[in-house]
C-alpha cells in the first residue's frame, strides 16, 4: 500500500541530495580530467562514437547544429586580444557532468532522466517523449537530440557499418534525447561481475571509453566513495567536495580556504559549481609555465 | 536482434586460426529499431544458434584479441572487442610499449575502415571507363600474362611504407620478376629529418625521451598530433607535464602555423616561415653568450647569429630568445625536436641540422635523445620513403620506362604535387595494377584493381619505424571473418596472400609448402623461434602465445649514437624576400585524423572537429586576422588561393595561430574518389604545391609554395563546432589556466 | 385524487409576484404552494426567491467536498506514486518534494471543486429534467410562468387568482 | 451614451441573437475558408515533421525550443481574457460584460485547445505522449510530477475542462431558448439534448446562480495559476533570462493583455459579421479598451521591472541575455515587442480613438503581435545566449515548417471560434435581458425619485 | 444539510482510498488464458515435457520412456543462461550429443529432422518465444546466480518465474506477461539479500535501491530488487 510505504520510508523520500548526507553508497561514479594533460586530440570523442553508437550526421546537419558528439572538445583562446595565442589554446573535453542535483532531471515530464543509486544521471531512451526540456535547462548544453531518424531513414549506418554497432547500447530513433552516460553499459557489466563474485567493483575494473582511449591519460573515472580509487584520491588532494557549491579552498584564507595567490593553489574545480548542480566531473586547471 | 546468416562450424579441427569462424554468427545483422516500441511479438524473430559451440562462445560475452593498428605507421598495438563474430571496437593493448593501452582517434576509426561500405569487393578489370568484376584466377592469370616478356627494369612497384614479412615477400617477388624498381612513397613522412638525424646522430630515428626532458623545444614537430608516433609521445608528454618531483616540463613550440602541439605549448613562438634554423643557431649563440661552453667550430658557426639579427630574421623578440636560452641552460636535460615545419623548405636539411646541433650543444644526446633498439632482422625493418622516390619513378614513367606498374598502399594521384603531373605520366605505363581497399584516385587510373582485406581481417607482421622501448615486431591478425569473402572466386584477399599467389607464378617450388600467407607467416616466425624469444616452447604453444600477445618483444641491440656536434656544411640562407606576386607562404597542414587523405572516407574522422579550428567535413584556409583585415576577408568568405601551379577555392577561417605572411590549408580532403564520405568534401592543396625540393635530400619541400589569396565574392557558413562566441569564455570559469608558479604539482595524486 | 397542472403566463414581474403571494397565502385543499408551485422565468431573478420563501441551496457543499476530495486525491496519488518502489531521485530534490506536489494539489483542488460543483448543480437543480407537462416557449423569451398543480377542485380557484392578476394566458392540462 | 438600449424588447434580443445562428454576413464564410486553408498548411507541415523528425523545424542542440513553445504560451495567454471578462467581472457585478463574455469565454476554450496542440506538435515523439499522463499502466511507472511541464498539462487540463463547463453551464438557459425557437432538425435535437430540459424554474435558477458564481470563483485562481505555471516552465529552470521571480505575475499580466487585445479584435469582427451592433455597443468597446489600456500599463510596468531587476542584479549571465536581446540578432524583434506592447497602447489613452473601430482593430492586432513577440523573446534569446558560450548560436532561425504550423494555429483557432459562433449563441441572451432589465429598473428608479412617482417593477 | 456533509466526508474518504490504491505500482491484470503468448510453430516441435517433465511416478526407473519426463535440469541444455545476460539457445551439438546414442527414438520424425539439420550442418532456426523489446536488457545470469546459486531455489521454480511451467509444455509458450509492470511487481518484493553462502555482504543492500532495507532482529536483510532504470535500459 503506497501510503504505508510513503510513511514508512518518510525520511528516505525526504532526503536532499547530495547535501543531506553521504549521497551514495557503495558507488558514486565520478571523473576527473586533467586539463594540463589534455592535448585536445579528439581521441576520446571518436572513442565515444565507437562505443555508444553515436550517429554521424554529415556536413549539412552539422551546420544546423545537429551534431551528436556526447563528448566535445572545446578550444578556447585567450581573451586579452594578443596578436598571437602565444600560450597556446585551452582545450576542455565537455560531456554530461552527471550532476548530483541535475537541472535536467526535475524537468523531464515523463521521468526519462533520473539519478541512479550510484550517482549517474541516467537517460532512458525508450521513455523519452522528446520535450527537450532537459536540454533547455542544462547549463552545459551537453544533451543531444535526435532531430532525425538516424538509425533508419538517414542512412547513417549503411549496410555494413551497422555491424560495428555496440549491441549493449540502444540505438536511438528520432525524437529522443541522448547524452553521455559514463558508459553505463560498461559500469553495469563491472557491477554484475562484482556482484557475481560477491564483492564491490574495484578501481580499474571499469573504464569509460574516453578514458580508455585518452593518449595522455588525462581522464580518470572511478568510484568517489571508494577511498582506494584514484578519483577519490584526486578529489581529496584537490579538496573538491561533491556537495559544495563553493569549495572551502576557494574562500578567503580567514574562512579556512587556501590562499588563491601564491604557491600551492589547488587546481581542481568544477564548471558552474556556483549554479549548484553539484557536477561529478572535476577538472584540473591547465598550467602554463611562468618562466617563459 | 541477432538474426541473419549463420556460419556452420562443424567438422573443422579447431585451432587459433579458426577461432574467428568458430565465433560464428558472422555478419549477424544488428537491429536498428532502437528505442521505439519495435515489434515485440512472440515467434516473429529467429533465435540465432550454433551448430557447435566451444567454451568461450557465449552469446553477449565479448572476447578480445590483439592485433596491430594499421591506420598509420606508428605501429600501435590494439585489442579488438569481438562479439557474436563482429569486431565492435578497438582499444589499445596495455602491454604495448608504444601505446600502452591507448589509442588516438584515427586508431579508433579503424573499424570504420573495415566496415566501410565503399570498399572494393571484387577484382575489377578496366573495360573502357568502368570496371568489370573478374575472378581472382583471372586476375592472377592476367598479371602473369602482362608480365610475360616484360623486362625487370620495366616493372615498377610503388608502395607506401612496408615492413615485416610482407616486405620480405614483396622483395622476393620483385626479385622473382627481376625488378629492382621498388619505390616507397609516403606523402607525409619526416624524410628530411631522418636524413638530418642520420647525419647528426648516426641513426634515422633515435628515441626521443620527452618524459625525461625538463624542457622540450620543438621546431614544428607536431608530436601530439601526427608526427612519427603520436600516441606514444602523448603519453610521454603527460609524464613530462607531471614532471619529476613535481617539476613540470616546459614545452616551447616554434612554428609558423600552430599545430596541436603548439596549442599545448607553454610558449608558442611564431617565426617567419623557414627561419627555424636561424632561430636554433641564434639560441646557440645566446646560450654561448649566457655562458654555455661551446666548442670552437660551433661557436664559429653561430658567430653571425647574434640576437638582434636572429630577431630581425625570425620575428622572435630578443627577450624571448634570451628567455629560451636561459631556461634551456637552467633546466637540463632538455630535448630539441625538428619537425615538419622545419624540414619543409628548400633548406630543410640545413634547418634540421641546425636544430639537431642545438640538441648536441645542450648535451641532450644520450640523455633525451637515445639510440632506439633495432629488430635483428634487417630484411623486416621498415622501408621508408618520400617524394624523392616518387619523383624518380615519375620521371621514369614520363620517359616511358615502365610498362607495368604496381601500386599498393599509397595514392600518388591524390598526393603528388600537381606540378609532377603524375596522373598523366601514370597513363604511360602499359598495365597498371592497384592493390586497394577503396577505389581511390590512383585505383581509378589502374587497369586492374585488386581488392584488399582490411587490417582487421588480414594476417601480417609489422615492424614500427619508431621503437619505443626495446624492439618489437607487431602481429596483425584477423579479428573477424572476412566481410567480403566471396565464394565464387571474387571477394577481398590479403596482400600477403596475393603476393604469395603471384610469387608462386614464378617460384612455385619454393613456395609450394605455403598454402597461404598465414602458413608462410607461421613458418617464418617458428623458424626463428629462438631469436624471437620462443625458448624451448613447442611450436604450437609459442605460436598461440605470440598471437595472443599480438607483440613479439625483442631485446634488440641498439645502434650507437654519434653525439659529436658537427657543423660541417651548415649554412642557412637568409629569409626569403617577400614575392610581390605571391606574397604568402602556403603551409599545408597535417591533420592528425586525416593525414594524407587515405582515411578521409571514415565518417568519424570527417565529423571529428579539427582541434584548433573545430571545422568539420570541409577544408579551410587559415589566415591571420590581421592579414584578413588587410585583405578584407571575413570568416566564411570563399577565397581563391593561387600559386604558380594552379589555384583552389576554399572558405576562409580567421586563425590567430598563424604567421601573418602565411596561409594554411589542411591536407587530406578534396577527394574526387575514395567513397561517399570523402568525395566532394573540401579541396586538395597537394594540387597546387610548387615542385621545390630540399637541396640535400631531394625530398619535396612541402612548405615552399608561395601563393596569393583573393576573395571571390561568395560567403558560406563555416561548419564548425565552435559557437558564436568564437572560443571565448565570456568571463565564465570554464577552462581555467593557472601559472606554474602558483601550483605545487608534487602534492597531486 | 388526480391533480391537474395549470400554467399562467405573466408579462410583468409585479403581477407575477402578486399572484404568487396570493397563492402562498391561499389555503385550498389539494394545493400546497410550497410543493405545487413552480415559477419559471427567462432571467435569473433573485427577488422571485424572496417571495417564494426560504428555499435552501446545497450546491456549495458539493463544492467543498469536491475540492477537498480533489486535493486529497492529488496529494496522495502523487506522493504515493513518487514514494512507491520506482521512486527515483531527481535533481537532488527529495523523492517526495512538496512544492510540485502542492502545485498539483492546488490544480486538482480546483478541478475537483469545479467538477463536483457541476455535478451538484445537476443533482440539486434536478437536471437533466423531463419536461414539465405544461410549458410555453414564451417563458424563455420574456414572460413569467407560474406552474401549479392542484386538485381539479382547486384549479378553478387558482385560475381565478391568475386571471385576477392579469395573466396573459392560462394553459390547462388536458382533462382526463 | 448607454451601454445598451434599455428599451430593447426581450423578444428582439432572442430573434437578433438567434439570427446569428442562421445568416451571418458573407464575410463569415470567407473567414471560414481562409481558416481551413491555414489549417491545411499546418497539417501539411506537421505531417512532414512527423515523418522526418523534429529536425525539419530547424532547431538545434543548444536551441531546443522555438516558435512552438512561444506560440504555446501565446495561446495560453490569450485564454485568460475570457476568464477576466466572464469570471472576474461577473464577481464584480460589472454587467457590461454580459453581451460579450460568451465569446470571450469561447475564446478561452479554443485558445486553450490550440495551445494544447502545440504541446503535441513540439514533442519529438508525439506518438508516445501518453507517457506523460498519470494513469495506472502496465509499465508500472508514473510521469514525473516534478516537471513544470506536467504541472502545465495538469493546469491546462483543469483550465480547459473548467472553462468548458463554465461556458456550458452559463449557456444552458440560452440553449433552452434555442431549443424553444428552432425549427425541427439536427440543431433542435442538439439543443434539446444540451439544454438538459431547462425550463427556467425557480429551483433551476437558484442552483444555477450559486453554481455559476462558484465556478467563477474557482476560475480566477485557476487562471492565475495556469499562467504562473507556464511562467514556471521558465522561472523554475536555471537558465539566465528565465530564472526570474517576477515571471509569474509578468506572464499573467501579459496573458490578460494579449487576451484583451484579442477580445477587441474579435469584438470588432463579430460585431460586423453577425450584425451585433445592438449588443456589442461602442460604449462597451470603450470599457474594454480602457481596461486593456490599464492592463497594458501594468504589463509595461512589470516588463520594465523585469529588465530593472535583471539589470541591477548580480547575475551577469542574465544581464548578458538582456543585452543580447537589445543588441543582438533578436534586437529588431525585441524592440518591436517593446514598441507594440508599451507604446502602441498609448493610442488607447485618447478618448476619440477609444471607439474608433478601424484604429482599434489595427491597434489590437499590433498588441497581439507585440505579445506574440514577447513570448518568442522570452524563449529564444536565452538559448542563443545561455550559460555556456561554446554553444551560443545566433544563426538559429525557425524554418518554414515552424512558421507554417504557427500560422496554421491561427486558422485552427479561427475555425473553432467561428463554428462555435455559428452553432451557439455568442451573445448571452438571458444575461442581456437581465442587463436590460436591471438597467431599465435603475433608470426608472432614478426617474421615480426625480418625479416622485411610484412605478412598478418594470415592464419589458 | 447533514446528509450533504456526510456525503462529502464519504466522497473524500473514497477518493483518499482510491488514490492510495491507484498510486501503488499497478498490479497487472491476473493472467488469463488470453494472456498466453501465441502458439508458435517451431521447426522442430521440441517436447519440453519429455525432457524436463517429471518422471512417471509409477515407473521410478523410467524404463518406459514413453511415459513421463526425464527431469533434465533446465541448465543442462540452456547453459548460457547462467553465464551470460543472453540465454541463447543450445547448440545443435547438444541435442545430437545425446540423441546419437538413443537409438530407440531415432526413427521418430522429429529426431529425423534434427539429424537432417545436423547432417547439413545447419543450425535449427528456432523462433523466439520470450521476446523483449530491443531496448530491454534482461540479465539471465544475475537472476540465476541470485535465486539458484545464492538462495538455492529449485531450478525449475527460478526459471519458471518468467518462463512458466515449461516442463508441462511441448513447444514452449509464453505464459507470463513480461511487461515492465510485471517485472516491477517482482522487484518490489523484498528478497533476501545474500552473497555467496547466504551472508549479507557489507551494505550490499544499497546496491539495489535507494531505500534503506529493513533488518530483522536476527540480522537478515531483505531488500527490493534494483529500481534503477538504467539496469535494464541503456
Amino acid at each position: 500500500m503506497s501510503v504505508s510505504n510513503l510513511l514508512e520510508n518518510w525520511s528516505d523520500v525526504r532526503h536532499t541530495h547530495p547535501v543531506d548526507d553521504v549521497p551514495h553508497t557503495p558507488y558514486k561514479w565520478a571523473m576527473s580530467i586533467d586539463l594540463d594533460a589534455c592535448s585536445g586530440c579528439n581521441a576520446c570523442s571518436v572513442a565515444c562514437y565507437a562505443e555508444n553508437n553515436l550517429a554521424v550526421v554529415g556536413k549539412e546537419k552539422y551546420e544546423h547544429g545537429h551534431s551528436m558528439h556526447w563528448m566535445r572538445i572545446e578550444r578556447y583562446w585567450d581573451e586579452d586580444g594578443r596578436e598571437f595565442p602565444d600560450q597556446g589554446a585551452q582545450f576542455l573535453p565537455m560531456m554530461c557532468q552527471q550532476c548530483e542535483a541535475a537541472p535536467c532531471e526535475t524537468v523531464c515530464p515523463v521521468g526519462a532522466t533520473n539519478h541512479t543509486p550510484d550517482g549517474i544521471n541516467s537517460q532512458i531512451y525508450n521513455r523519452c517523449i522528446g520535450s527537450r526540456y532537459c536540454e533547455a535547462n542544462c547549463p552545459y548544453k551537453v544533451r543531444y537530440f535526435n532531430w532525425y531518424d538516424y538509425p533508419t531513414t538517414d542512412n547513417v549506418w549503411p549496410a555494413e557499418m551497422n555491424q560495428q554497432l555496440n549491441p549493449d547500447v540502444t540505438v536511438r530513433g528520432k525524437g529522443v534525447m541522448e547524452k553521455c552516460t559514463f558508459c553505463i553499459q560498461r559500469v553495469t557489466v563491472a557491477k554484475n561481475n562484482a556482484k557475481n563474485e560477491g564483492r564491490l567493483v574495484h578501481d580499474g575494473d571499469v573504464q569509460t571509453a574516453c578514458q580508455q582511449a585518452c593518449p595522455t591519460s588525462a581522464i580518470h573515472f572511478g568510484n568517489l566513495v571508494d577511498p582506494e580509487s584514484k578519483v577519490y584520491k584526486q578529489w581529496q588532494a584537490q579538496q573538491v567536495e561533491l556537495d559544495k557549491d563553493e569549495q572551502t579552498k576557494d574562500k578567503g584564507t580567514e574562512e579556512g580556504g587556501v590562499s588563491p595567490e601564491g604557491e600551492g593553489k589547488l587546481r581542481g574545480y568544477r564548471v558552474f559549481e556556483e549554479l549548484r548542480p553539484y557536477p561529478s566531473v572535476m577538472y584540473l586547471e591547465r598550467v602554463r609555465e611562468s618562466d617563459i | 536482434m541477432n538474426s541473419g546468416s549463420v556460419k556452420h562450424l562443424a567438422g573443422q579441427p579447431f585451432d587459433r586460426r579458426d577461432f574467428l569462424k568458430v565465433l560464428g554468427w558472422s555478419g549477424a545483422a544488428v537491429a536498428l529499431s532502437g528505442c521505439g516500441n519495435g515489434s515485440v511479438e512472440d515467434g516473429r524473430e529467429t533465435v540465432v544458434s550454433y551448430v557447435e559451440a566451444t567454451d568461450y562462445m557465449i552469446p553477449s560475452i565479448s572476447v578480445y584479441f590483439n592485433s596491430t593498428c594499421a591506420q598509420c605507421d606508428a605501429g600501435c598495438n590494439i585489442t579488438g572487442r569481438i562479439r557474436e563474430g563482429r569486431v565492435l571496437k578497438l582499444e589499445g593493448n596495455p602491454d604495448s610499449a608504444i601505446n600502452r593501452g591507448k589509442t588516438c582517434g584515427l586508431g579508433q576509426a579503424g573499424v570504420q575502415h573495415h566496415y566501410n561500405p565503399d570498399r572494393v569487393r571484387e577484382p575489377l578489370l578496366r573495360s573502357g571507363n568502368s570496371g568489370e568484376a573478374i575472378t581472382w584466377e583471372k586476375a592472377y592469370a592476367l598479371i602473369a600474362e602482362k608480365l610475360n616478356g616484360v623486362k625487370g627494369e620495366e616493372i615498377a612497384f610503388l608502395s607506401g611504407g612496408v615492413s615485416g614479412h610482407l616486405k620480405v615477400l614483396l622483395g622476393n617477388y620483385l626479385d622473382s620478376i627481376g625488378s629492382k624498381n621498388h619505390f616507397v612513397y609516403e606523402a607525409i613522412a619526416p624524410a628530411v629529418v631522418r636524413a638530418a638525424n642520420k647525419k647528426s646522430y648516426g641513426v634515422e630515428m633515435p628515441r626521443f625521451n620527452i618524459n625525461k626532458a625538463k624542457v622540450v623545444l620543438s621546431f614544428g614537430a607536431d608530436f601530439l598530433g601526427a608526427w612519427v608516433s603520436p600516441v606514444h609521445f602523448s603519453q610521454q608528454y603527460a609524464q613530462f607535464r607531471k614532471g619529476v618531483n613535481g617539476q613540470r616540463g616546459v614545452l616551447i613550440q616554434v612554428e609558423s602555423k600552430m599545430t596541436l602541439t603548439g596549442a599545448n605549448a607553454d610558449r608558442w613562438l611564431v617565426v617567419r616561415p623557414g627561419t627555424e634554423g636561424i632561430l636554433a643557431l641564434g639560441i646557440i649563440h645566446a646560450l654561448g653568450a649566457a655562458g654555455l661552453a661551446l666548442s670552437g667550430d660551433v661557436a664559429a658557426a653561430v658567430k653571425g647569429y647574434d640576437k638582434a639579427r636572429v630577431s630581425a630574421d625570425t620575428g622572435v623578440s630578443v627577450e624571448q630568445i634570451d628567455k629560451i636560452a636561459a631556461i634551456l641552460k637552467a633546466r637540463t636535460p632538455s630535448l630539441v625536436l625538428a619537425g615538419s615545419a622545419a624540414e619543409g623548405y628548400a633548406h630543410g636539411s640545413q634547418n634540421a641540422a641546425a636544430i639537431n646541433l642545438l640538441n648536441q650543444v645542450l648535451g641532450n644526446v644520450g640523455k633525451t635523445v637515445e639510440a632506439a633498439a633495432v629488430v635483428p632482422f634487417p630484411q623486416m625493418t621498415p622501408t621508408t620513403g618520400n617524394t624523392a622516390a616518387l619523383k624518380t619513378m615519375n620521371n621514369g614513367l614520363a620517359a616511358g620506362k615502365f610498362k607495368v606498374l604496381f601500386s599498393y598502399a599509397t595514392n600518388p594521384v591524390f598526393t603528388a604535387p600537381g606540378a609532377m603531373k603524375f596522373k598523366d605520366n601514370m597513363a604511360r605505363a602499359g598495365f597498371k595494377v592497384a592493390f586497394a581497399h577503396y577505389l581511390d584516385e590512383t585505383a581509378l587510373q589502374a587497369d586492374l584493381v585488386l581488392p584488399l582485406d582490411s587490417a582487421l581481417e588480414d594476417w601480417g607482421t609489422q615492424v614500427p619505424e619508431y621503437m619505443a622501448e626495446g624492439a618489437q615486431i607487431n602481429i596483425q591478425q584477423p579479428l573477424m571473418e572476412k566481410l567480403h569473402a566471396n565464394t565464387d572466386g571474387k571477394g577481398t584477399r590479403g596482400m600477403g596472400d596475393i603476393l604469395l599467389a603471384l610469387i608462386k607464378q614464378r617460384r612455385a617450388d619454393d613456395y609450394r609448402k605455403y598454402d597461404d600467407y598465414y602458413a608462410y607467416l607461421r613458418a617464418a616466425v617458428l623458424q626463428n623461434k629462438g631469436a624471437l624469444g620462443g625458448g624451448v616452447a613447442d611450436d604450437e604453444t609459442f605460436w598461440n602465445e605470440t598471437l595472443s600477445k599480438g607483440i613479439i618483444k625483442l631485446a634488440g641491440a641498439t645502434h650507437a649514437l654519434s653525439g659529436k656536434a658537427s657543423v660541417a656544411g651548415l649554412s642557412l640562407p637568409a629569409p626569403a624576400a617577400i614575392d610581390a606576386q605571391y606574397p604568402l607562404q602556403l603551409i599545408p597542414s597535417v591533420n592528425a585524423s586525416l593525414r594524407d587523405g587515405r582515411h578521409t572516407n571514415q565518417p568519424w574522422l570527417q565529423e571529428s572537429p579539427d582541434p584548433l579550428t573545430t571545422i568539420v567535413w570541409d577544408s579551410w584556409v587559415e589566415i591571420h586576422p590581421k592579414k584578413a583585415a588587410e585583405l578584407g576577408i571575413v570568416e566564411g568568405d570563399i577565397v581563391e588561393v593561387s600559386g604558380k601551379n594552379g589555384s583552389i577555392k576554399a572558405q576562409a577561417y580567421l586563425f590567430p595561430g598563424i604567421h601573418p605572411d602565411a596561409v594554411s590549408i589542411p591536407l587530406g580532403r578534396g577527394h574526387e574518389a575514395l567513397g561517399r564520405y570523402a568525395q566532394g568534401y573540401g579541396v586538395n592543396p597537394f594540387q597546387i604545391l610548387d615542385a621545390v625540393y630540399d637541396k640535400e635530400t631531394g625530398e619535396l619541400a612541402l612548405h615552399e609554395t608561395r601563393v596569393k589569396v583573393s576573395k571571390i565574392g561568395k560567403r558560406v557558413i563555416v561548419v564548425k563546432d565552435e559557437g558564436f562566441a568564437g572560443g571565448k569564455q565570456m568571463g565564465k570559469k570554464i577552462a581555467v589556466r593557472v601559472s606554474s608558479d602558483k601550483v605545487k604539482l608534487s602534492g597531486e595524486v | 385524487m388526480s391533480k391537474r397542472h395549470l400554467l399562467a403566463l405573466f408579462s410583468n414581474f409585479d403581477e407575477a409576484e402578486a399572484a404568487v403571494r396570493e397563492l402562498r397565502g391561499l389555503s385550498v385543499k389539494g394545493f400546497n404552494a410550497d410543493k405545487d408551485m413552480i415559477v419559471k422565468s427567462p432571467i435569473e431573478h433573485p427577488e422571485v426567491e424572496e417571495f417564494l420563501g426560504d428555499k435552501p441551496v446545497y450546491v456549495q457543499w458539493f463544492t467543498l467536498g469536491g475540492a477537498l476530495a480533489g486535493g486529497l486525491l492529488a496529494f496522495f496519488l502523487i506522493s504515493g506514486a513518487q514514494a512507491n518502489f520506482f521512486s527515483q531521485i531527481k535533481g537532488g530534490k527529495p523523492v517526495v518534494p512538496f512544492p510540485p506536489n502542492f502545485v498539483l494539489t492546488y490544480e486538482m483542488f480546483i478541478l475537483g471543486g469545479v467538477y463536483i460543483t457541476v455535478l451538484g448543480f445537476l443533482i440539486c437543480a434536478g437536471l437533466p429534467a423531463r419536461r414539465s407537462p405544461l410549458y410555453s416557449a414564451k417563458v424563455s423569451e420574456d414572460q413569467i410562468g407560474i406552474l401549479v398543480q392542484a386538485d381539479e377542485a382547486a384549479s378553478s380557484t387558482l385560475k381565478a387568482i391568475f386571471t385576477k392578476h392579469q395573466a396573459l394566458e392560462i394553459q390547462e392540462e388536458a382533462g382526463k | 451614451m448607454k451601454d445598451i438600449r434599455e428599451d430593447i424588447a426581450w423578444a428582439k434580443i432572442n430573434t437578433d441573437v438567434l439570427r446569428s445562428l442562421e445568416n451571418p454576413r458573407k464575410l463569415y464564410w470567407v473567414i471560414l475558408l481562409i481558416a481551413i486553408a491555414m489549417i491545411g498548411v499546418a497539417v501539411g507541415c506537421e505531417i512532414y515533421q512527423y515523418n522526418m523528425g523534429m529536425g525539419v523545424s530547424d532547431k538545434n542542440n543548444s536551441h531546443v525550443w522555438g516558435l512552438y513553445i512561444a506560440t504555446f504560451i501565446f495561446w495560453i495567454g490569450m485564454s485568460h481574457s475570457g476568464t477576466l471578462l466572464s469570471a472576474i467581472l461577473h464577481l464584480m457585478h460589472a454587467d457590461w460584460r454580459k453581451p460579450i463574455y460568451r465569446f470571450a469565454e469561447a475564446m478561452t476554450t479554443f485558445s486553450l485547445m490550440t495551445a494544447g496542440l502545440f504541446v503535441a506538435v513540439h514533442l519529438g515523439r508525439v506518438w508516445q505522449i501518453y507517457y506523460a499522463l498519470p494513469y495506472p499502466n502496465g509499465r508500472g511507472v508514473w510521469p514525473n510530477f516534478q516537471s513544470p511541464l506536467l504541472w502545465d498539462a495538469m493546469a491546462i487540463f483543469t483550465y480547459l475542462s473548467s472553462s468548458i463547463l463554465f461556458l456550458y453551464v452559463g449557456m444552458i438557459p440560452d440553449l433552452a431558448i434555442c431549443r424553444d425557437n428552432m425549427n425541427p432538425g439536427w440543431r433542435k435535437k442538439l439543443y434539446t439534448a444540451l439544454s438538459l430540459g431547462w425550463e427556467g424554474t425557480d429551483r433551476q435558477w437558484r442552483n444555477f446562480r450559486v453554481t455559476y458564481l462558484t465556478i467563477a470563483c474557482f476560475l480566477i485562481p485557476l487562471a492565475v495559476s495556469v499562467h504562473s505555471i507556464v511562467a514556471s516552465d521558465f522561472a523554475m529552470s536555471q537558465q539566465p533570462g528565465w530564472h526570474i521571480t517576477s515571471f509569474p505575475p509578468y506572464f499573467v499580466a501579459g496573458a490578460l493583455y494579449s487576451g484583451c487585445a484579442a477580445i477587441i479584435t474579435l469584438f470588432i469582427i463579430l460585431r460586423y459579421v453577425f450584425k451585433f451592433e445592438e449588443y456589442m455597443t461602442l460604449p462597451i468597446l470603450k470599457k474594454i479598451v480602457r481596461l486593456t489600456f490599464a492592463i497594458a500599463m501594468v504589463w509595461t510596468y512589470l516588463n520594465l521591472i523585469e529588465y530593472a531587476t535583471v539589470w541591477y542584479g548580480h547575475d551577469q549571465a542574465s544581464k548578458d541575455v538582456l543585452i543580447q536581446k537589445a543588441t543582438g540578432v533578436y534586437a529588431p524583434f525585441w524592440w518591436t515587442m517593446n514598441f507594440c506592447g508599451s507604446i502602441v497602447p498609448l493610442i488607447m489613452f485618447f478618448r476619440r480613438f477609444q471607439t474608433n473601430i478601424p484604429v482599434l482593430f489595427a491597434v489590437s492586432l499590433l498588441l497581439n503581435l507585440g505579445m506574440w513577440l514577447e513570448r518568442w523573446m522570452i524563449v529564444a534569446p536565452t538559448f542563443s545566449h545561455g550559460y555556456y558560450p561554446w554553444t551560443w548560436d545566433s544563426d538559429q532561425w525557425p524554418s518554414l515548417i515552424q512558421w507554417g504550423i504557427v500560422f496554421g494555429s491561427f486558422g485552427w483557432f479561427t475555425l473553432l471560434f467561428m463554428v462555435f459562433c455559428k452553432v451557439f449563441p455568442s451573445v448571452s441572451m438571458y444575461e442581456v435581458k437581465e442587463m436590460v432589465y436591471h438597467r431599465s429598473l435603475a433608470t426608472k428608479k432614478l426617474e421615480a425619485t426625480g418625479k416622485l412617482a411610484a412605478a412598478g417593477k418594470g415592464a419589458h | 444539510m447533514h446528509r450533504f456533509i456526510r456525503l462529502s466526508v464519504l466522497l473524500m474518504g473514497l477518493f483518499a482510498v482510491a488514490s492510495s490504491y491507484a498510486a501503488d505500482a499497478p498490479l497487472p491484470a491476473p493472467m488469463t488464458e488470453d494472456d498466453l503468448g501465441p502458439a508458435i510453430e517451431q521447426p522442430i516441435e521440441f517436447p519440453h515435457n519429455r525432457h524436463a517433465g517429471l518422471r512417471n511416478p509409477d515407473d521410478p526407473t523410467n524404463s518406459d520412456p514413453l511415459k513421463g519426463g526425464m527431469e533434465i535440469n533446465c541448465m543442462y541444455c540452456h547453459t548460457f543462461a547462467r553465464r551470460s545476460a543472453v540465454a541463447g539457445i543450445p547448440p545443435l551439438q547438444k541435442c545430437i550429443g545425446c540423441h546419437q546414442s538413443i537409438d530407440t527414438v531415432r526413427d521418430k520424425p522429429r529426431i529425423k529432422k534434427l539429424f537432417e539439420y545436423w547432417d547439413a550442418k545447419k543450425p535449427v532456426p528456432w523462433k523466439k518465444v520470450h521476446d523483449l523489446p530491443d531496448f530491454v536488457r534482461f540479465n539471465h545470469e544475475r537472476h540465476i546466480k541470485r535465486f539458484i546459486f545464492q538462495q538455492n531455489r529449485p531450478v525449475q521454480e527460478a526459471c519458471g518465474y518468467c518462463h512458466g511451467d515449461v516442463k508441462t509444455m511441448t513447444v514452449a509458450r509464453r505464459s507470463k506477461l513480461l511487461s515492465m509492470g510485471w517485472c516491477v511487481t517482482c522487484h518490489e518484493k523484498e528478497h533476501l539479500v545474500t552473497a555467496e553462502g547466504g551472508i549479507p555482504v557489507g551494505n550490499q543492500a544499497y546496491w539495489y535501491s535507494m531505500h534503506k532495507p529493513p533488518v530483522d532482529p536476527s540480522g537478515i536483510v531483505k531488500a527490493k530488487g534494483p529500481n534503477d532504470c538504467s539496469v535494464c535500459h541503456k
